[in-house]
């Protein structure tokens, strides 16, 4: 038996397997990304990064639950300048890496894609969809189909990369947002962010423990949502989805692609199953693939549709 | 995953020492499962959370030692006996105790702590009270010393000479380095020191394993913030040994910032301090 | 040390504890109700009944996953005449029972309660919020303040019960929801109601495993997002919430009062610790409490907000 | 929770038996952790859900029989060796074995299957083999008699006299006790008949454990479809014993429908049976 063939053409974009590194994982050097290549990941995305730098929330801004993390960094990163120079000559990476742009205005995204069009990204994302930073995604009103097409539409004019729209699972009618990025000319969806935003408070403290008090919601927890909004999506859009939220192992990898993703997100995993998750996620779908007489990734997108 | 604590559990303060002008020590009734170079993440609910090395570790106590330097560590400071404070943790790998290379006991072992990091040795030097090892220990001035009292055998160098031998520590390397001919030598302390110590060891061929320093965040590997050359310092260190050290270049020279900037240890410093 | 008292105060409801079963969660027979009495619950709540039966959706209905529960029941339930006659002379359960009304229309909910007015319920719970039965709850449009508003007014014309309005955590605003109902007339919010919704994919089957294919998340999953909606509406309202979701020991019972709730719901947490699930979490809580130097549930009641 | 699968599992159909005329039975490789009594959830993805008792069980493989009875249990019977069904379970509480008052095999049992009852009934048997057992089978006719050459002391019943005995097994009862004396009687078959048996068993102070039939939705005892009296048929029971049996008074006269209408087991067995 020949095994399987786990590369995939994300609009354009060769990856040598579907597994990606989402925003806000790891993605602060580019040496980290080489580590996330190195261990696997079939593409990477650097931490969201905005015109001007954000010092973020103060600690504790990630914290674990038994369902998966509650995080409220905040959007801390060095700004667009700096991310220019850390990010210089990208395709020393391995792997193709994806750009996450984040602005509280629509001028905002574009000129963060100015400043980073001489660094050689692959694709440009947009988390229109961050559930607990005052200015920016849903607190911002960016959640709509109206924001969505007019910052699609000004980052289109700006770029010739692939650009990806990263969702909120918040979002009731998931599937008419992801058709108003499609088609303002996004090239991708990527579904999905944090979800909530969740609180924890700790009963001796008499607090919430994140220091923003609240915080997005993600991995096992997310997953059946995620899964969910893909599926919907799916229904609604004729472009790939990168499929996010709770994967971490190879079958959960597979039911995100058979409910109609392309590529999958791997953040909370991570934590759960150490840097390597990528290679482990890889050897599981190539077994059970191989178990099920499936030969490509292609194969399986989408038929838990039929 | 860790093993201890994923959220914060409240302590109580049991007791606090008073240990050199700015620092104090504050121990709890707990016994955590501690390796000797781990840290853990001190919460104060409401203000902020740090991460700091166990200082003292029995049987059913822990104790960390906090430097005054910023607002934290002076609320820190302005705390009581009976008050609590969120810990989680810990976290990160250790010191490898004994080395490899020390196992049979025949080996010399060197412990180098410069300012506060001798916070993170303490519990490794009486981890290796069988071995046979030297403790130097530095600091900018007398009254900065930390723990001088705690062990018999201690060299104290204080870059004043107010007290011990006026230097640095690793002045008197080379010296002791041919008395004792060192198969291992353990850091923590400043960079710029530790970054001396790593050369000294790498000329003359020891094992050398520094614990470094990184602004944290998330303290579980995930977030990217205490990146060096492609390591997470909260889950792939904070100790690293010679061979990780030397593909760190890195290490002895940037840090990031909590933005993420990525600048100079000397401007990191400069931050840091407040 | 005296042994602290859990007794409450639920809008004019006196319960020995704060524990109370959700609907959907046992509440289709009075033995079971009795059973719940017995296993030390505070107050019950029944199986959410429409005017005309219903059947529900097909098997599975109910699932488990890593964090929780994902559900379609499809409010099964024999309809308003026959429900009079299992719950005839309720005051016999040792406990305040609850009575779950659903309607498509604002009638059917005023039709259900003059059916059941004799019965002797405690309160009257309107779930304007199910996330994943056509013609109800959100798929209804009953999750805006106006459609709120209209329905509350009607029921509160119909009965001098106290009334509980039930919220989705779907809802970004829920603050302003709760507003809606408590200016309507609702006497207390039950927040909140199941997650999502999300879905479970078979891979060896290629089909999601609820037949209705998507379903509510309840459980771990759903706690952190229920204490931030309990936070949020506590800051919102005057009247006292049951905070609902995930919640199976005394320390999540005291974290979700501490964000605001009067009493706690505990349904998923049934599966997870048996039906005695009740009698733990109060002992729990007492233990807790004497430890912590709490004397009743009223010193805790939203402290975390301090 | 179950300590077996909490969602179902594929699994294929390694062979397919000919049980009766209406009747198959399903085999899987597969080691399920199965104790007599404790019913599984079969699913057809997309179609609906159902439980049914596992009545063959080795160490690598297991087994349910079917009556084909409506929509879904034609579905089923429509299979072929090679496809897949989903399963998940075991639940519920199964039946005592050997129960107390035999463990030392002095005691006498009996076993009483009625129809497709005597699914549940066929790995009980085959635990209680060391035991002093009686086994009465009934059935309608010859046609749908299950298991008939399964153990080699079976006694038969059919309502028509086709086969064995003409009556139905709870007829013979009174003789078999005189003679036999029983500690305990296991039952399951049509509720009717199984309210024979208990109350047989009350009169002479016999132990009896009755594997009730209630429709499910969750399986795992949070819905309350399934309600005896205050008991959860798919977690308290399936199998309850005499004391528990004498406090629903549900038992042998109502269940609910699918609405969770309460009705006589007549109107139950006439909606059950499309
Ligand atoms: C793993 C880890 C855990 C830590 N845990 C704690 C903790 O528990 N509590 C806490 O408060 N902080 C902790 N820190 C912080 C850390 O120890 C301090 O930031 C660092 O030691 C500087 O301390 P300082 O400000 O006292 O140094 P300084 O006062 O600037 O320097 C201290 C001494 O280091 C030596 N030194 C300085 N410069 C040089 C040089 N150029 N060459 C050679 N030697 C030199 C000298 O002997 C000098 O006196 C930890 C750090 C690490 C790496
Ligand atoms: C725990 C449990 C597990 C089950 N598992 C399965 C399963 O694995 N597969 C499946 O297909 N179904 C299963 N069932 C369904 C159940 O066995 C049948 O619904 C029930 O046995 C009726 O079967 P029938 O339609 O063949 O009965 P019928 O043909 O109506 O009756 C069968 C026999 O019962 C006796 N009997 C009937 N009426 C009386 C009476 N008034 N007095 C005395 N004796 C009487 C007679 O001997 C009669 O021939 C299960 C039920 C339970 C309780
Ligand atoms: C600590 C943390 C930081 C995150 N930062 C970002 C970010 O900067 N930009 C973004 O688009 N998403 C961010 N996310 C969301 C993730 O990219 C991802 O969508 C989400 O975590 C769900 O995937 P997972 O369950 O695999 O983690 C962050 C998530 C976490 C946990
Ligand atoms: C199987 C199941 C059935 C439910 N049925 C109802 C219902 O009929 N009416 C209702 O208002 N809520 C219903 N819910 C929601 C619960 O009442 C509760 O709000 C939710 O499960 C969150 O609490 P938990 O995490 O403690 O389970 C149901 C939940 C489950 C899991
Ligand atoms: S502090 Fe987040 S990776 Fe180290
Ligand atoms: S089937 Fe749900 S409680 Fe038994």
């Amino acid at each position: 038996m020949t095994t399987p063939n786990l590369t995939i053409d994300l609009c354009g974009i060769k990856l040598s397997n579907p597994t990606v590194l989402p925003s806000g994982f790891l993605g602060t050097s580019k040496s980290l990304l080489k580590r996330v290549a190195d261990n696997g990941a079939g593409a990477a995305t650097i931490k969201s990064v905005s015109f001007e730098p954000r010092e973020g929330h103060k600690n504790p801004t990630v914290i674990p639950f038994e369902a998966g993390l509650l995080n409220a960094v905040g959007y801390s990163n060095p700004g667009a300048e700096e991310t220019a120079r850390e990010f210089a000559n990208i395709k020393d990476v391995s792997i193709p890496v994806i750009a996450s742009i984040i602005g509280t205005k629509t001028d905002d995204f574009v000129r963060v894609v100015d400043k980073l069009s001489a660094n050689g990204f692959s694709a440009i994302e947009l988390p229109l969809s961050c559930p607990h930073t005052p200015g920016f995604g849903l607190l911002a009103g960016q959640g709509t189909p109206e924001s969505t097409k007019e910052i699609v539409s000004a980052v289109r004019k700006a770029t010739e990369l692939p650009i990806f729209v990263k969702l909120s699972p918040n979002i009731p009618e998931i599937g008419n947002l992801a058709k108003a990025a499609e088609d303002a000319g996004a090239n991708a969806i990527t579904a999905v962010n944090t979800l909530g935003p969740g609180m924890i408070i700790n009963i001796e403290a008499r607090k919430p423990v994140l220091s923003y008090r609240v915080g997005g919601v993600s991995g096992q927890a997310l997953r059946p949502i995620a899964t969910r909004c893909v599926y919907d999506i799916f229904e609604s859009v004729k472009i790939p989805i990168i499929g996010t939220g709770g994967i971490s192992t190879g079958r959960h990898a597979i039911e995100m692609i058979m409910a109609g993703a392309t590529a999958i997100g791997v953040g909370t995993g991570i934590y759960e199953r150490g840097i390597d998750i990528f290679r482990k996620i890889c050897l599981e779908m190539e077994t059970w693939m191989s178990e099920n007489n499936f030969n490509s990734i292609d194969e399986m997108i989408g038929i838990a549709h039929e | 995953m860790s093993e201890g604590f994923e959220q914060p559990v409240m302590m109580k303060i049991d007791k606090i020492i008073n240990e050199s002008d700015d620092t104090k020590s504050f121990m709890f009734r707990h016994n955590l499962d501690y390796k000797p170079g781990q840290f853990i993440m001190v919460w104060l609910p409401g203000i902020d959370e740090k991460p700091f090395a166990v200082s003292y570790s029995g049987d059913d106590f822990f104790g960390i030692t906090v430097l005054e330097r910023g607002n934290f560590t002076k609320l820190m400071h302005n705390m009581s006996v009976g008050e609590q404070l969120g810990i989680r943790g810990p976290f990160g790998h250790g010191f490898s105790i004994p080395a490899d290379n020390i196992k049979d006991g025949s080996g010399n072992a060197c412990v180098i702590g410069g300012g506060c990091g001798m916070a993170s040795l303490t519990v490794l030097i009486e981890r290796l009270q069988d071995n046979n090892i030297t403790i130097l220990n530095g600091a900018t001035t007398k009254a900065t010393l930390l723990f001088k009292n705690r062990y018999k055998d201690i060299t104290i160098f204080t870059d004043d000479g107010s007290e011990g031998i006026k230097g640095y520590p690793t002045d008197a390397l080379e010296d002791l380095h041919k008395e004792n001919s060192y198969n291992i030598i353990y850091t923590c302390g400043p960079e710029i020191m530790m970054s001396k110590v790593y050369e000294f060891c790498k000329k003359h061929n020891i094992q050398c394993e520094a614990s470094l320093e990184r602004y944290m965040k998330c303290g579980i590997g995930i977030c990217g913030q205490c990146v060096c050359d492609g390591q997470m310092v909260c889950k792939d260190g904070p100790v690293f040994d010679s061979q990780a050290l030397s593909s760190m270049s890195d290490f002895g020279n940037y840090s990031l910032l909590k933005s993420g900037q990525r600048v100079s240890l000397k401007e990191y410093g400069e931050w840091r301090g407040c």
